[in-house]
């Protein structure tokens, strides 16, 4: 008789054992509550180990969200979050790595890391919380705020400028992974996050994401407008055509097209002894 | 050196434009020197130019080791002399130097003249062409034979250089050597080095750069990651260290800029594994808000700033100590960090070694100084043994029951959770932050957190390498100085002190913290201090002043780049010092 | 002040949880206070939370011009006690302190309890209910009551306030702030303030936060160019003049980010027109590479940097004195500039001002430190004169021959030719460069250069604003300070020599260059000399120390934010100083 | 009797007039050169008063260029050279304001600047001498080198990244003027250059622009391969398309649509005591 007992399997984890107990500092009805939820439920169906995943932001209100979770966590500086996500990355391949932040954050002063990104194509999912706002500074106009909004004080006459298209330079800049969602459709976000982590290369995902203090009008147009849109596609002119037919509110996989992952390269192992050896002088 | 030997150099200049290979056949002449058991260094003065212009290789090759520049050159060959004024400032001759034109190239400038040195015409490039030769090789020949280079030396250096240019170009090249040797004997005699012990009895030599240096203490010390932005003179570090990471299971990252290099440094380390980046003033400015979140989210992370001629741009190609102030205080907020400074050209590996050693033990971003002088150049120097530093982070295991990644600790500092530690999730904040890392604005939390990160720098046993002490130790005359001006103040030292001047130096490789205890020691008995430094507003003894008292008899002897200071000017600066009336009028301060 | 009056004061804390509106009730309060001929300042002191969360208005309204907070608060009102405890420590009280809760909120929070103050108890929001309004307005009609402003003052300016929101509106909250004085007869006692001299013989006031006032002095000094990025706690300054600036011919970019906004402003110098930008630490630090372009390339710019809690993104909400090294010393390279210091709230306009007059006339960038404190808060002044300070530049006038940009002249200032003028036409250039501007990499035109950009900031005549010297100016005690620290200091030495012990005071307004002169005059006789700061490495001590030489018995009492450092911990320093056997526990170096 | 005397017409300024005396840093045989010259030639065929003219850059070999012109100029710092254009002609917009650089100093580390200055339309012209390769800092790869070019010892297996695509970028970050030229050709460039000044709004000039020294194949592979193939057309998806069959070699006026430049806000002027009145406290 064999008397080893089955030792029963971990019960799977839950979306709330990704979620940390710190209270967010968001204002109550902040798009940015969905995201978290749509994040930990991502993080739930693939079973992904707390330890093996890394969250890194940058600075704002939707750059305060890898707090919010129970993985590991970097809260960088404003608009530097990708770079540091792609060094951790690089230097440890085995990590899922998460970034996240605002609008400002990653299209204001981080707009060259996030062509850089783009274009280098490592291993991480970026989920850029789009509020149209500076949330955290309190109000003013972002990259992808309307040209005519005249709601800052800092651009009476509104910022005067066309809106940035984030999901058109990803595609110029040669993102292989790209994505639409809506704060208030958590489900389709959270399964855009999934495909997103699944992706091998850089993924983002746009969210439109209200928020009700400084855009108090956006809850309301977002659900007004919002439309699921697009299947995945891997041509890059269909793309392309897609998004000069779009209104803005569009969502769904615009473009999956994979590419390899930037990674480090893979050689013959030498020793640090060979290498200082390399210094010496031949005697004559 | 052969201890029966008097310690003997020469010093080298050979320039000429663009073209004409000077560079090359200066390397090879180190190369020489060095096959056949010397010891030298070799810098290089460029023109604007950004490939060819004027040119100078910038050689002292010595039967025992060397790094420091001499007074003035005991030769300069000039295979043409195209726009040489704008470096003359640079090569310094005496009366007895020993000057070698080609009468085709024309005149010898003005510039050169006024130091009324010894002159001979050599019709370099006439035995170029019969030679069916490059006029650098003629010289090459010539320089060799003039300072008493065994011919075996040059013969094989320089077949093993040109050896992928075919056989042909060999044996010109042989020939030209040679014809430049013949011409010697019809010359004026300068000074030759001594012969050397045999090759079977010597120690290994290397041949290597400040840069490769640097790069070679970062693999040692344990750097596998590295991102960066390339800049002068900075770059060689990087381009040494990509190819050599990945065989080492690292690698390296071309960033798409400093804030990006940095912020991915950051995340390597926060990934546990070793990051260091390297740059030049203009790159350190982009990185310090960057610098500031390592501070506060205790991540280690190595810069190595290797310094040129300032403010911004500058003068890239040149040296200067004039990035103290940025490394020291260019960071917002209260941010204790590191900053390190090699103290030579093979120091340079030493001293990053130390450096990450120290950044990984105390979780704190470090700079270490270096400079185009010790970056760019190439000393010929005994084989470096590995010091033994080494990364090694207090980490945290698994499952730490409520686990405090900013623990208030005694030694300030705390276990750090790497990725992958189950149970050891904390998120890193440049946001002030309770122990576990949560954001908070409270009094209490940002005093216990400021205090620790200034007590792990502060407590921490630096041992015996923050400083080299030498020369006379108890004397009651000191010279202080950092970086790359240390083999000048060595050598000024060993002067005065052979001349019967008592005098000791004290060369700082730990800039900050400031260790009080130790320096008050250092400076124990010492009543005349002179601080040297290469730089317009006297960066470092301002540092001294504001951190440690100093003697009240302290001087500083300071001017900016790129005219290297050189150490009959510290010997005089220190005599004058000792006699202020006398002379006060050589102390600049 | 009626002179008749002796000074007087009341400090009072009105703290609640987001949405009780306590802000607005604070701020009609001052307000109030200003329309019944006070003056007073108001703070405020927030949660970490985005909108919303615990606040609290911290007020001291006096019969006389008051910048610095008490030592403690004489009332505490809550209309609720949530989160308090995230920053009580920004509370103190006093034993004699009142502190007025409603029960319905719940218990006194420990941290509240601990300085065992008098406590009252009013039901305020069953008040608010009665009459149909809200219970700040409840707690703005008690706490006027209480310390004895004209009712009539508080219902204008309630009046005025709530206009928008209509009569009914209005109407409730006249109510609400009648029950709430009503309790006020049942209550302890409080000192009252003073009634003040009827309105028509009062002079002008004004009410207004530092960072308005930085924005007033930009404007007054020539200012026609901002380019910026938002940051707390400096976003104000930019809120206030973009929409001010077009009506004066001027505009407001924003920017991208800090390296844009500050190469922005430079592309509007390089054109003529006075430019500036404002930021806090980190935008700061981006900034760093591209001042020193400004000063190689000799292009007036100002920033105005409202320091926060750092290090890293710290505490953006909370105020801090610790940029002061990264102002001083963050430009990699020799790169003098200038670094000034607002030394209050409405001196942030007057130095502002001074500032870009300064940077225009010596063609430099200039950093003008401020802080949250001063910058966030508001206060009732006197109407501030324009104390006539113009951006003036030293110009090349058409047809220059042979114009050369960067001539080296005795003030060091060179004629900078605007765009726009015939044959003024030069490269301005980060490069090191010969006179003209062309670069150069040539040892004496490095130096040359150098020595001028040095010269320039050395010999100008700052006149006597370069410090404020108050206090008994033959003193042998002083008090050395900078910054917002600067009213509460005044007040502690005003304290001291009320009490008999002379004490001096030196506030610096500029940082950099130092001016070792002026301050050895300023220092004649003293022997004894604080060094008071807020922040952790003692910055503003290290940077005396290596710049002049300081009486030996000089200490240094410094603590980092956010707890503001207040006059009579000053005057306990000061005694201690004085009698260190006694007490030198008190002294914090 | 009339005795005034005509005043004989000035000379009209040639290309030369607007050439300094300085000697080029450039290695003989770069592609530079030709970039000055056209420059000249454009600025004389517009005949700009030499004063009138203000030439921003940033770091690099081509970066040296304003100090060649006798305009005004400003050399600053590596990357910034759109914001201080930027600044000078908000501030100065009766200047007529040239920008030229590298593709390091604008792709790499102004990328964001670029994108910025793409969506803002200051009209500036920007003229980026595009050699894939970072030439000053003598040989790295830059964002437009290919992806398996193992010429530098910094990548030794290349940079392993797709080529940024200059002019995708600026179509989808909204830039009015788009061209593409050779500086092989410095007819066809000079007349792009002064087209692009004539353009209100922002105008990028992308030049194919050898470096012999650390790209030699460069000059033999552009002569051969650059092919003249766009004339301006104002539609974006046209201008898109075109792009998506481009080889890289195409040259011509891309794309052409004409919107506001970006400005200073012109109103009704007030005085200094009027906003310091703002300050005052109605007595009660
Ligand atoms: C270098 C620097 N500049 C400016 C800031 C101030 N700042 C903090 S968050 C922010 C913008 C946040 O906007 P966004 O990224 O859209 O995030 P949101 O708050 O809307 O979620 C700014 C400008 C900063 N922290 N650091
Ligand atoms: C902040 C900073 N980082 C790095 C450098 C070094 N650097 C100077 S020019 C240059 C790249 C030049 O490449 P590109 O813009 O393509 O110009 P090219 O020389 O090819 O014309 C670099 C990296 C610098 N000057 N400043
Ligand atoms: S300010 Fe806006 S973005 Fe920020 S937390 Fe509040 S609702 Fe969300
Ligand atoms: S290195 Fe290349 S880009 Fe630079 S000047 Fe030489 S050829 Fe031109
Ligand atoms: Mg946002
Ligand atoms: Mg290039």
């Amino acid at each position: 008789m064999n008397d080893c007992k089955l030792i029963p399997a971990p019960a799977p984890l839950t979306a709330k054992d990704y979620r940390s107990d710190l209270k967010p500092v968001w204002c109550a009805g902040c798009g940015d509550y969905a995201v978290i939820a749509a994040i930990t439920r991502a993080l739930a169906e693939l079973q992904l180990p707390r330890e093996d995943v890394a969250f890194v932001s940058g600075i704002g209100c939707s750059s305060r969200i890898p707090a919010y979770s129970a993985v590991y966590g970097f809260h960088g500086v404003h608009g530097r979050a990708l770079p540091l996500a792609t060094g951790l990355k690089v230097a440890r391949p085995d990590l899922t790595v998460l970034v996240a932040g605002g609008d400002g954050d990653g299209f204001s002063i981080g707009g060259n890391h996030f062509l850089h990104a783009c274009r280098r194509n490592a291993d991480v999912t970026y989920i850029v919380m789009d509020n149209s706002v500076y949330g955290m500074t309190k109000g003013q106009a972002s990259p992808t705020t309307a040209a005519d909004w005249t709601g800052s004080v800092l651009t009476p006459d509104g910022p005067g400028v066309p809106a940035f298209r984030p999901l058109e330079i990803a595609l110029a800049a040669g993102a292989s992974f790209i994505a639409r969602a809506f704060s208030g459709d958590p489900t389709t976000l959270a399964a855009q996050i999934v495909a997103g982590i699944r992706h091998e290369g850089f993924s983002l995902i746009h969210v439109l994401c209200p928020c009700v203090t400084y855009r108090p009008e956006q809850q309301k147009e977002f659900k007004a407008r919002v439309h699921a849109e697009w299947q995945p596609t891997d041509d890059r002119r269909e793309a392309f055509g897609r998004l000069l037919d779009d209104d803005g509110y569009a969502t769904g996989i615009l473009y999956r097209n994979p590419r390899p992952a930037y990674r480090a390269p893979q050689v013959a192992a030498t020793t640090l002894d060979a290498i200082a050896a390399g210094f010496e002088v031949a005697a004559a | 050196m052969d201890p029966s030997l008097n310690p003997q150099s020469v010093s080298i200049v050979l320039c000429g434009s663009g073209g004409a290979g000077v560079m090359t056949a200066g390397q090879m002449l180190l190369d020489a020197a060095a096959a056949a058991g010397l010891y030298g260094v070799m810098s290089r003065a460029l023109g604007p130019q950004i490939r060819g212009g004027e040119a100078a290789a910038l050689l002292r090759l010595a039967n025992h080791p060397v790094e420091a520049p001499d007074d003035a050159f005991d030769v300069l060959l000039a295979v043409d002399w195209q726009n040489i004024e704008r470096f003359a400032a640079e090569l310094p001759l005496r009366a007895d130097s020993l000057v070698i034109g080609d009468p085709a190239a024309g005149e010898l400038p003005a510039a050169i003249l006024r130091a009324h040195p010894r002159r001979a015409e050599v019709a370099l490039q006439a035995l170029a062409d019969e030679t069916g030769s490059r006029v650098n090789m003629v010289a090459l020949g010539l320089l060799a034979e003039l300072i008493g280079l065994p011919a075996e030396a040059v013969y094989a250096t320089l077949a093993a250089a040109l050896a992928d240019k075919g056989e042909a170009v060999v044996e010109s090249g042989i020939r030209a050597a040679l014809a430049g040797a013949q011409v010697v004997a019809a010359l004026p005699a300068v000074s030759r080095l001594p012969t050397v012990a045999a090759a079977a009895n010597r120690p290994v030599r290397w041949s290597l750069s400040g840069n490769e240096a640097s790069g070679l203490g970062a693999l040692r010390g344990g750097v596998r990651f590295v991102a960066a932005y390339p800049i002068t003179p900075a770059t060689e570090i990087l381009e040494w260290l990509a190819p050599r990471l990945p065989p080492l299971g690292g690698c390296l990252v071309q960033a798409e800029d400093e804030l990006a290099s940095v912020n991915m440094i950051l995340g390597g380390a926060f990934g546990g594994v070793p990051s260091l980046t390297a740059t030049s003033g203009p790159g350190l400015a982009l990185m310090t808000e960057s610098l500031g979140l390592g501070v506060a989210s205790e991540t280690p992370v190595v810069v190595c700033n290797v310094m040129r001629g300032g403010p911004s741009t500058g003068i890239p190609t040149k040296s200067e100590q004039s990035d103290l102030d940025i490394a020291l205080h260019g960071l917002h907020g209260d941010a204790p960090h590191l900053v390190t400074a090699a103290t030579g050209i093979a120091d340079c590996a030493f001293t990053t070694q130390w450096t990450v050693q120290l950044a990984e033990a105390l979780q704190v971003p470090a700079i270490v100084l270096s400079d185009q002088a010790m970056g760019q150049s190439r000393a010929v120097v005994d084989a470096l043994p590995d010091p033994g530093f080494r990364a090694v982070r207090l980490t945290a295991p698994a499952g730490v029951e409520g686990y405090q990644r900013y623990a208030v600790t005694e030694s300030g500092v705390s276990p750090m959770a790497v990725p992958g530690t189950p149970g050891g999730s904390f998120v890193a904040d440049g946001l002030e932050h309770a122990p576990r890392g949560t954001p908070s604005t409270q009094a209490a939390h940002h005093r216990e957190q400021l205090d620790k990160r200034h007590r792990k720098l502060e407590v921490h046993d630096y041992g015996e390498h923050w400083a080299l002490l030498e020369g006379a130790r108890d004397a009651e005359t000191a010279v202080i100085c950092f970086g790359s001006l240390t083999a000048a103040a060595r050598e000024a030292v060993d002067r005065l002190n052979a001349a019967g001047t008592p005098v000791r130096l004290i060369s700082l490789r730990l800039l900050a913290p400031a260790l009080p205890l130790a320096f008050a020691a250092a400076l124990r008995g010492v009543r005349h201090a002179l601080v040297v430094e290469q730089n317009h507003s006297r960066q470092f003894l301002g540092h001294l002043r504001s951190h440690y008292p100093l003697p009240v008899h302290t001087h500083g002897y300071h001017r900016p780049g790129p005219v290297a200071i050189r150490p009959g000017e510290i010997v005089a600066a220190v005599r004058s010092l000792l006699a202020p009336v006398e002379a006060p009028v050589t102390v600049e301060d």
